[in-house]
Parts: C-alpha cells; structure tokens; sequence
C-alpha cells in the first residue's frame, strides 16, 4: 500500500531533456554533472550504510538516497556566495553543494581531519568558511538561524539569499511559523525547502501535519508558496532558479516544498514498521529520482549506457578514497578536548 | 527475581499504571508504531490505542504545554521527550507553567505530570543530543527532578513519579536502557526524595545518580579488594535532594566526592557541597569535599574525545585515591 | 489618523436588536445582564486604574476598557462547565464568566482574600474550581495548555469545550501554530478567541504581522477561521454560540478573530506613543462598544435612560464594594511564604 | 563624574557601540518608539532606524535564533529580552545552536552576540515576570553570563559583552535601572570575567553581583561602624566566574557567604561554594561556607511575600553576624 496521495504539482514534469536544458541554457556538461551528483550522492549514502553495518560509525546518521533530485536541483540552482542552512539529513546537500567528500566521511568517522575535526559527525557536518552554515540535530533549528542571516544578507545589501532546508517533520515546529512570520515582514531573502520525504521519523506527514500541502502555511504570511515535483531534478532546479531570482529581486521570501520519499530507515535504530514494503517498492522503481533523469537523458541521447558503467566506477573509486582517506585520518587529540568551547 | 533491562523497566512502569488508572496516558514523538526512539514504548499502542498513546507532530513546546494543561484539568500525562536536548524548547511550559500554576493560584491548582526524557553522552550522538541538563531542571521550585540507576530503582521511582502530584522530570541515561537488573513482577514503588546506599563504607562517600552510579559502583568495588571502602550513595532524586542521607553519610565517612555527568561548571555537584557545607556534617570533614564532573564542553562526537568528555572509572578511582592521601 | 483599515467582517453588524434577540432566543433579562456587565467591566477596569493611580497596587495590570464586547459577546456564549483559559488582559473574561469582583479586587491589591490569595495578581487571576484556568503572564501561554484540556474533554467523552483568549500580538508565537495543528489532527474541541485591539504592548498588528487577517493561519491547519466586529456584542455572542455549537458536535476547533480596541496604555509604564489621539478618540466616540449597544437597546424600547443611570449607580456601588472589601481585607501571613509550591 | 542611571548606561552603551561598528544592531520587542519595556532604548530608533533597531514580533525563541544566526555571518545583534522569564521559549537557539557551534563545527564558528534581559523581582510583577535565571544560564558550556551591579559596571560590562566573540547573556535587574551612579562619558570597558571588591574588608567574604551587592554593601557599611570588617566581592561576570578573586578575598577572610536572589536550590551559590572547597582557600576557612539566596518558592505578587522570597539587608546583617559568632 502506498500511502501518498499525489497531489497537483506547481512544477511541470520533464518530458523532453532537451527542450528543458535548451529553455534553461544548460550545457550538456552541466546536465552530466547533475547526473553524476545525483550518483555521487547515492554512492556516498550507500557507502557509509556499510561503513555503519560494518561499525565503524559510532554515532547516527541520517541518510538521503532517493531524495538526490532535491539536492542536487536545489544546490545548483543557487550561488557560491549564497548561504546554505543544511539540516540532519543534510549529506546530499552537502555533496550537491560540492563539498570535499573525504573531509566529509572522515567527519562521518570521527577523524580529526573531518570537516569538524571529527566534533560535530554527520549531524553537524559544516563549512562555515564556504558560507555553509551546517547540518542541524534540531528539527528546525535551521529555520531561525534563517532569519539572522537574511537580516545580514539583507542590512549588507549583498545579492546573496540563505536556502533553509528542512523536513516535513520540522513544518509542524512553532519556529517554522515565526521565521515566516519574520521573513514576511522585512522580505528577507529566504528561500525555504520543505524536503517532503513523507515522513518525520516513524510518523506519515498526513498523521501529523493537519493540512497538507504546507504551501498554505507559508501563504497564511502574505509568503508565495509552491508544491513540486522533487524527484524530477530539471523541474526542482528550474523551480529553484525561478524562486532565487524572485529573492534576489528583492520581492522577499519563497516557500518550496518538494515531494520526495527516503529509501533508508530514519536512522539505524528504525525497523521500518511504520511503512509497507511496497510503498518503499513504488519510489525505488517508479519513481526513482536518478533513473527518471537517467531514462531522460539516454533517451535524449546524452547519455550512452556504457558510459554510465564508467562513470559508476569513477564514482565507486572516489567515495572508496574518501573511506581510505577517513581510515587513514588521525583520530582527534583528546589533548584537545576543551579548546574551541569559546572564541 | 526477573531479569529486566533499564528500558522494560520504564515500560512496565507506564503499562502497569495506564491499566490501573485511566487518566494516565502517554504522548510525544513516534510512541507509537515505532515504540519510542529507544524503543520505551514498544507494543503500548497496540495494548492502549492512539488517544493513550498519543504520537504528536515534531511540537515539544505543544508537547509539555498539552500536558500541562491535561494535568490542571485532572488528567495524568506522560511527557516523552525523544532527546533530553530538545527540552530546551519546552522549558517555558515546564517551568512558567506547570511549576508555578499551584503557587501562583493561591494553592488551588494541582499538577500531576510526568516529562520523561533521554539524557546523556556516550552513543556518539554528538553535542545536540548527548546533554545532561539535570542541574538546568533542578534549580525551579515546584518541579521534581527523578534520575535512576538500576531497572529497579526506574520502574519504582516512574510509578511514583506518575502518582506524584506535581511536575516531574524522569531523567533516563540513554546507555542505561539496555542494562539489565533484577525487577519484581508487579507493582511497588520507591518514594521520591529518598536516596539509597548502593554500597556501604566507611571511609569516602561518593554522591552520584544515574550512570555515574553504575561506574561509581564498579570503583567502590573494586577499591574494597584492597581494602579501600567506599560508601556509594545514589541519590535517585535530585529534587528534592535527600540532604538527610548526603549528610548522614558524609558525617560517617568524613569524605566527599560528588560524581555527575553534567558538565561541571553550574551543575548540581555544587548543591550537594552547599549541602554539607551548611550542615553539621561539615565539621565531621577529614578532607576537602571534592567535585568530578564533565567537562566544560559540549559533547563530541568522536568516540575518545567523547569518553574523554565525562568521568570514567580510571577518573574516579584516581580522584578517591586522591581525595583518601590527602593529594590534589 | 487612524490606522486600522476596516477588512470585511465574517459577521453581520446588529441593527435591530429585537430581530437579533428573538432569532437567538435572548430573553430581555439577558440583553440587559449582557449590557449591565459589560458596564461592570468598564468600571472595574477604571477603578483598577483608579487604584494604581492612587499608589495602592504593586505590580501591573493590563485593562481591558473598549473590549467589552469582546468578553460578554464570548463570556455569555459558553457554559459554566466549559473551560476558559483566559490572557494576561483578562479582567473583562473574568466578570463576564461570572466572576466575584470582591476576590478580583483583593487580589489586584494582592490580599490573602484574592482569589489567589495574594501570589498571583492580576496576571494570574484563576479560579479553578470554576473552571477557569487563569490568566497567563506568558504572551500565548493558554494556547498550549488549551491542548491538554481539549486533549482531556476528549477522552472523557463530555461536552465542554475549552476558550482560549490571546490577543494579536500573541498569535506571532510559535505555539500559536503548535497548538493549531495539535488541535487540528486531533479534532480537539477549542474555540480560540483572538482578541485582536491592533497591538501588542506597542507594536501595531500589520506591522509585526506578515499578514492579516489571521484566519488564514487557521485555515493553514484546515480549521475554520473568522475574522468578526468585536465591538458589536450580540454579534459576537452569535457567532460564539455557534462556533461552540460546532465544537460540541464534535467537529473540531474554530478560530475566531475578534476586532477590536483597548482605551488605556498596554500597562502603566506606556505613554502611548505609538498611536495617535485620534485613533482612541475614533474608537471611544464611534466604535465604543458598550455606547453602540446601549443605543440599540434604547431604539428598541428595551432601556429607558433614567435606568442607565440607576444601573451606573448600583454597578459604582459594587465596585467601591469590592475595593472597600479588597482594603479591609488581610494582608497575607508571611509565615504562609512558602505554602503551595508543591502539591 | 557624570551621574547616570543603570538605565541610561546600558543605552549609552549600546549607542556607542552601535555608532562604532554598524555590525551592532538591537532586535526584540517593543523597543522602537516605546523605548523598551523598561524605557532602555529610548530615542535609539529615532538615531539608528528600524534595520538597526529592529522591532520583532512577539517571538522570543525567533529573536534569538535570529540573533544567533545574524552572529554566525558576522554580525554582532544584541536581543531583547523584555523579561528573563521569557528566556525560557529561547533556550534551544541559545543553548543548543549559539553556544555549541563553535565547538561542534571544529572551531570554525564564531557566534558574537549578546541577549540582554531584565531579571529579579521587586515590582509585584508575579511569578512569570520575576526569575533570576543565572543559575540556569551559567550551566551551558559556551554561554557567558554577566550581571552588573552599577551604571559604572554596566556600561563597561556591556561594551565588552558586545565586543565579546562569544554569546553573552546580559542579565540587567529590573530595580536597578533607576539607581543612579557615576559613569564617565565616553569609551571604557570592563573585562568578563573579573570580578570586584566593591567594599574591602578582613573578617568575611559576601560574593554576590546585581542588586545583592548594594544590599551587601549597605550591610558591609553598617558593620564598619561597629568595627566589623566585611568583604564585600562582586562578581560581575557569573560565567567565567573569576574564581582566583574568591579564592584569593576567602583567603584573606576565612569566611564566606554568598549571597544570589535566585532560588537557593539549584542556585550558582554552589559553584562558588565548590569553587573554594576545590582551592587551597578551603584550609583558610575558619568557619563553615554559607550560602543565603532567594526562597524556595516561584516569585508571589503580594509585596510583603515578595519581599520575604529574596534576600534582604536584615538577612544579610543576620546571616554574617552568625558566621562571625559561629551561631547556625
Ligand atoms: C527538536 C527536535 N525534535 C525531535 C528530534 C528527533 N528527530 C530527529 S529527525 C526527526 C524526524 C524529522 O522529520 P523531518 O523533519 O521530516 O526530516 P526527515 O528526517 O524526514 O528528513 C526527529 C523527530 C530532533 N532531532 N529535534
Ligand atoms: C512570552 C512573552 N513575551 C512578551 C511578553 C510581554 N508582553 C506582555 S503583553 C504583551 C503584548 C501582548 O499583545 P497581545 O497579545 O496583542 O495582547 P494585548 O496586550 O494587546 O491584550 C507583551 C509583549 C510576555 N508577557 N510574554
Ligand atoms: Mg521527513
Ligand atoms: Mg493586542
């Protein structure tokens, strides 16, 4: 039994690559680079499942395989310069937002040259210097830091704007409402991601959310809100290009939320009880975010299928270097414990 | 007796009280199905259904406030609090509300609420889900702050803190609740307030509760086969404090280490020391009273830095040593 | 200048107060009780104010005058058996629920004949045993505790229902929205009353409010929202009758915007310098909602003026009453200190 | 000098600061044309405009997170807390985002900002608008926490607080901002995490910062006259709590007393209590370490219960005419 009831979209499905790419000015490059990231993620997800499953991890983690078309449709749909506040399922944004994923499975390994020093883990992975604000282990908490950023961007007047990403799960957070409200009032240049993966841990977001979509949520502010398609990565970046240039505009905040489905558990302590195999079926092939893109791009004739074979193995080498980087990395110098508490 | 674990404890304690009275009920994040992120709650929902085991929306601020509010009209909630982190965005219901209702009405209201909550290092789970924040909890009258040690002393301090009728905060050590311990069948209760000698000696007493108790009890038994005896007193509640047991003891030993995990600075070790510093016990003192406590950081996530972060058994060991040759 | 811009209202305004009264089923005694208190209201609150000025309250107070309407409209609408969680400016709620102004005054002037003998003051004033939750000092406090209570009606299977009174400024809390899809999912049986009289302490509603009127918020949550005349008491009493009628049949919460207007400053330390002279003016000489009232009793034959002044005079000497039984009343025993912090 | 009003010092000192570096910027409630609840900010939005002093919703835990975020990409916001109580709705950005980032990000973050709030009771504002919450504050590693005494110690206290690279809490008492005091015009600044001795003296150390050290300071006059020699030190910054200080006075005197309004269980007179029993001023005692803090009991309106809650010169006066005569 699937339990999601498909609702309209505010986004068009990609049926023509070509066409899309062609309207939107991306290259062939760029369009391979999408898909490669789309893989990159999936890899890096699946890699550090078995990295868990063989115990190495000691922590938790968050994995967003099946969710990539959001990722990588978001991440490159904004700037450099722009900030990202990233939340707990936050490693595909991450990787779409091209970090360096040695640094980050060696974070994942609790290694001192992680991208926290191994302090944070995959829950805080972040880099600050390249204005990515970090993953967040509070549901929500992304969404009020949201607002002091927007207030930066905006008394600087730079054309930056702070893509806030969150769950479905943090929509029912008070603080949602708050940073809406705020972002409302001062138009701060706010661009919200509701990631729908249907879930909040065990709980279907119809159980617990009394409306749905949430773009009314975001309307009841005065806030242009928009339910997409997520696992079609063309229609999420286009949808993203769009809302971004909205914000840089000066036109204020834009809500997003795309639907999407997560292949994992919650977490590893999750037994999956709370949703039917088929359902889980149903994503994995019908809906499947990189084989939607993929079927689009071979039939479009920019992708042979030997060349995906090539580009698997590339990616294969680059997530396995990442584990031998992380299992060579040093661990932390408990010397070091208390240094970094204060400024 | 039964073998039970930490976490059936706390399970039996909340079906046996929801099937003796029916305004009890339970509610907080993924309760359901999912019987709780440590899996507390596993088959409840099946046995109570979902009006006594109320999943809710991710809402800890509506959480606690509901119960509040289901408490002053007679009712007896549950809390679930996944995190003991996550309290911090319920603290306004907790402590504006809940404990200052019966004050602030002349005495007319009651308020008989349970938050129960997962607090504590040592699942790598890093700075934002690994907090202990007993001492936070502890400094507002009219709450109650419950800590257990052992499956027993969890399941009689929780049927207690159900039927008390003020607002409890049920501290549970997240690396607890899969250890295991002798618990009768059936319902008995452990009064609040009372703390409980868990290893008796004569020469140092070490004040602890939850975990800290377990490691405090590894170290006191190890130190008798040498002929070292150490009196483990595990506090159980921290409010209201068993001041009356801190100060027998301490008056018998003449030695003082507080043991917690919560980082040092602020945290509750120091209420013991005022304790004893206000009472007669103090002139009973052979040596300085002594406080081991975490470190003054947020919790890493890596596994040694995380050790590293709150007293192990080589910490306490060394401090008693210490402490009994006079040399620190 | 007046900034408040009239929206449509979701009621009618009462021009024929005797077509208004036979369709409820309102009895004369009734329409005169409901005027009488609400001339009640507006002298306690003045006395209160009197009582200030003249040095013999510590603390604060917030005073109701100009919301009437709001209070009786609400007040008389409910039953005994339901509950009311009421907010920090609640003396009005208080009387209008049949509340002893003896005790109130007491425990304005923080004696241990108070209703709460003193501890709480006007913030706090509760009476629990009637059902009546209390004031909050929190700025949306009752929106949480309201969800238990609903959470509690529910489970015992009654009829009551839960009032919960906030003002504008209160709905840009979080909790607002926490409580709201709590309410939501769980059809709990709330009516919320936003008290909206344009500002929070100093902050007017459209300025920290990204959109007005607030009944999209409601709507957000699938929960029917209005947005209603609140200086116009039968109307608001209508529409609270039915919107509890609604709740009692168990089809979920209602959220009702009442529009209206406070006379005094938000406390005593506000020098009003966020609104202008003409605004109150506006409010006290064309929208005062106990002067509309009263003129449509007198059109309809239902109160002669020489009864407005005997009824005046009979409410005055109640109100002198109750400060004379508030001075001659003890202080409390300091012995008594620490009493009641637990149960 | 120039005599100002506590009031008037921390306004002038987020003036200055403010016209110093327009990183500075002011956001919480109604602190635009009514100047703040409790009239701080006056004239400040007529100087700076609405961007910089920024009038929120009522949105306590939106305000800090913002704060918290503005922080993170190099701003220095100060946040308003109208109350402390309301703190409570702002814990979770405070506690679990501005404190821990810098730590969890491995020293990347840098979280610059202040949360100023008006504490204490004295005004018959009841139990949600009166809390000391220090206690609570001072428990999170990451937090600094400071709580003038004087006009002079504010301002000074809070131009550090701004330029401060961490998150500070600003506890301002609310009976304070009318005491007047000497401030001189112009830039100075005091460093967090030194405390004072406002009033030397050889026989007792009183600890204590905010409004208890005006009444430890009277009490400490008083005695003088009758040759009764008392220390009076003030903390002035709560976290880092200037530890050497009190060593170094308890040293000195051989008795201590502490003295907060904020409950007393639970309450940082522990810490200071610990602090010295972990020193080597603990074998200069030469009575036991008292501690004398507010009651057990959520602030009550009526003004003779309110004042009996919290400690008052009689108390103190009582309190170390006992240490000294070794009668408790
Ligand atoms: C404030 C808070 N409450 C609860 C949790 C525990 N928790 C972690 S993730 C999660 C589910 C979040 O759901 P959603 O926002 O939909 O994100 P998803 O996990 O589906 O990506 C929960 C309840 C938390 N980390 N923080
Ligand atoms: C959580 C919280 N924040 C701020 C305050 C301070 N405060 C008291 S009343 C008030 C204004 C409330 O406005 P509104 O909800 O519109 O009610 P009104 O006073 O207009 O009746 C404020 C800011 C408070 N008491 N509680
Ligand atoms: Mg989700
Ligand atoms: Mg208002």
């Amino acid at each position: 039994m699937v339990m999601w009831k498909k609702e309209e979209f505010d986004n068009y499905q990609t049926t023509d690559v070509l066409e899309t790419a062609n309207r939107l000015g991306l290259e062939k490059e760029k369009l391979i680079e999408m898909y490669r990231t789309m893989m990159k993620i999936r890899f890096f997800e699946e890699m550090a499942d078995k990295q868990y499953a063989l115990g190495k991890v000691h922590g938790t983690m968050h994995l967003s395989a099946g969710q990539e078309a959001v990722a990588v449709g978001s991440g490159f749909a904004i700037k450099k310069s722009d900030y990202l506040l990233n939340h707990h399922r936050g490693h595909g944004h991450f990787i779409a937002s091209g970090a360096d994923v040695n640094k980050m499975m060696a974070e994942f390994l609790g290694k001192d040259t992680g991208y926290c020093r191994g302090r944070g883990g995959s829950m805080h992975i972040a880099d600050v210097t390249a204005n990515n604000l970090g993953a967040n282990g509070i549901v929500g908490g992304g969404l009020q830091l949201a607002v002091g950023v927007g207030i930066a961007i905006q008394m600087r007047k730079t054309d930056q704007l702070v893509l806030t990403i969150f769950g479905d799960g943090a929509a029912n957070e008070g603080i949602f409402h708050e940073s809406l409200n705020m972002a409302g009032i001062w138009d701060l240049p706010i661009l919200y991601l509701c990631e729908n993966n249907q879930y909040g841990m065990s709980a279907n977001v119809n159980r617990v959310s009394a409306k749905t979509p949430f773009k009314a949520r975001a309307e009841a502010y005065g806030i242009p809100g928009y339910y997409i398609d997520g696992n079609d990565v063309l229609a999420v970046y286009e949808f993203m290009k769009n809302a971004s240039e909205h914000i840089r505009a000066g036109k204020g905040p834009v809500f997003v939320e795309a639907q999407t489905y997560r292949y994992f558990g919650h977490s590893k302590s999750d037994r999956n009880l709370y949703r039917t195999k088929e359902e889980i079926e149903y994503w994995k092939t019908v809906e499947d975010p990189i084989e939607r893109f993929e079927g689009l791009l071979l039939q479009a004739g920019l992708l042979k299928v030997e060349e995906i074979k090539a580009m698997q193995d590339e990616i294969n080498k680059e997530i396995e270097a990442a584990v031998t980087f992380a299992e060579n990395s040093p661990e932390p110098d408990v010397k070091d414990l208390t240094e970094w508490v204060y400024a | 007796m039964p073998e039970k674990t930490y976490r059936e404890a706390i399970h039996d304690a909340m079906v046996e009280e929801m099937r003796r009275d029916e305004t009890v009920f339970l509610m907080g994040e993924d309760i359901g199905s999912y019987g709780g992120a440590f899996g507390v709650s596993a088959g409840m929902l099946a046995e109570f259904g979902p009006e006594r085991v109320r999943e809710t929306p991710i809402s800890e601020l509506g959480i606690v406030g509901a119960a509040a509010g289901a408490a002053m009209v007679g009712m007896k909630p549950i809390a679930e609090m996944m995190f003991m982190d996550f309290i911090l965005l319920a603290l306004e219901p907790l402590m504006n509300q809940a404990a200052k209702a019966r004050y602030m009405f002349g005495g007319k209201a009651t308020v008989p609420m349970v938050v129960r909550m997962a607090g504590g290092s040592g699942t790598g789970a890093a700075a934002q889900h690994s907090q202990s924040l007993e001492s936070i909890l502890m400094a507002i009258p009219g709450i109650k702050v419950v800590a257990p040690s052992t499956p027993y002393d969890a399941k009689g301090l929780l049927i207690s803190a159900i039927r008390d009728p003020n607002p409890v905060c049920f501290v549970e050590h997240k690396v607890l609740y899969k250890v295991k311990g002798e618990v009768p069948e059936g319902e008995y209760s452990i009064p609040l307030g009372v703390a409980e000698i868990k290893h008796p000696g004569t020469q140092l007493t070490v004040v602890s509760s939850g975990i800290m108790v377990s490691k405090s009890l590894a170290v006191a038994t190890k130190l008798e086969a040498e002929g070292i005896s150490v009196e483990v007193l595990d506090l159980r509640t921290l409010r209201p404090m068993d001041n009356e047991a801190i100060i027998k003891s301490v008056k018998k030993t003449g030695r003082l280490l507080v043991v917690h995990e919560a980082p040092q600075t602020g945290g509750w070790a120091g209420e013991v020391l005022a304790v004893v510093a206000g009472s007669e016990a103090f002139d009973y003192l052979d040596a300085p009273m002594r406080r081991l406590a975490g470190k003054d950081v947020p919790i890493p996530y890596n596994r040694f830095l995380e050790a590293a972060a709150v007293p192990q058994e080589a910490d306490i060991e060394a401090e008693i040593r210490a402490i009994l040759s006079n040399k620190y």
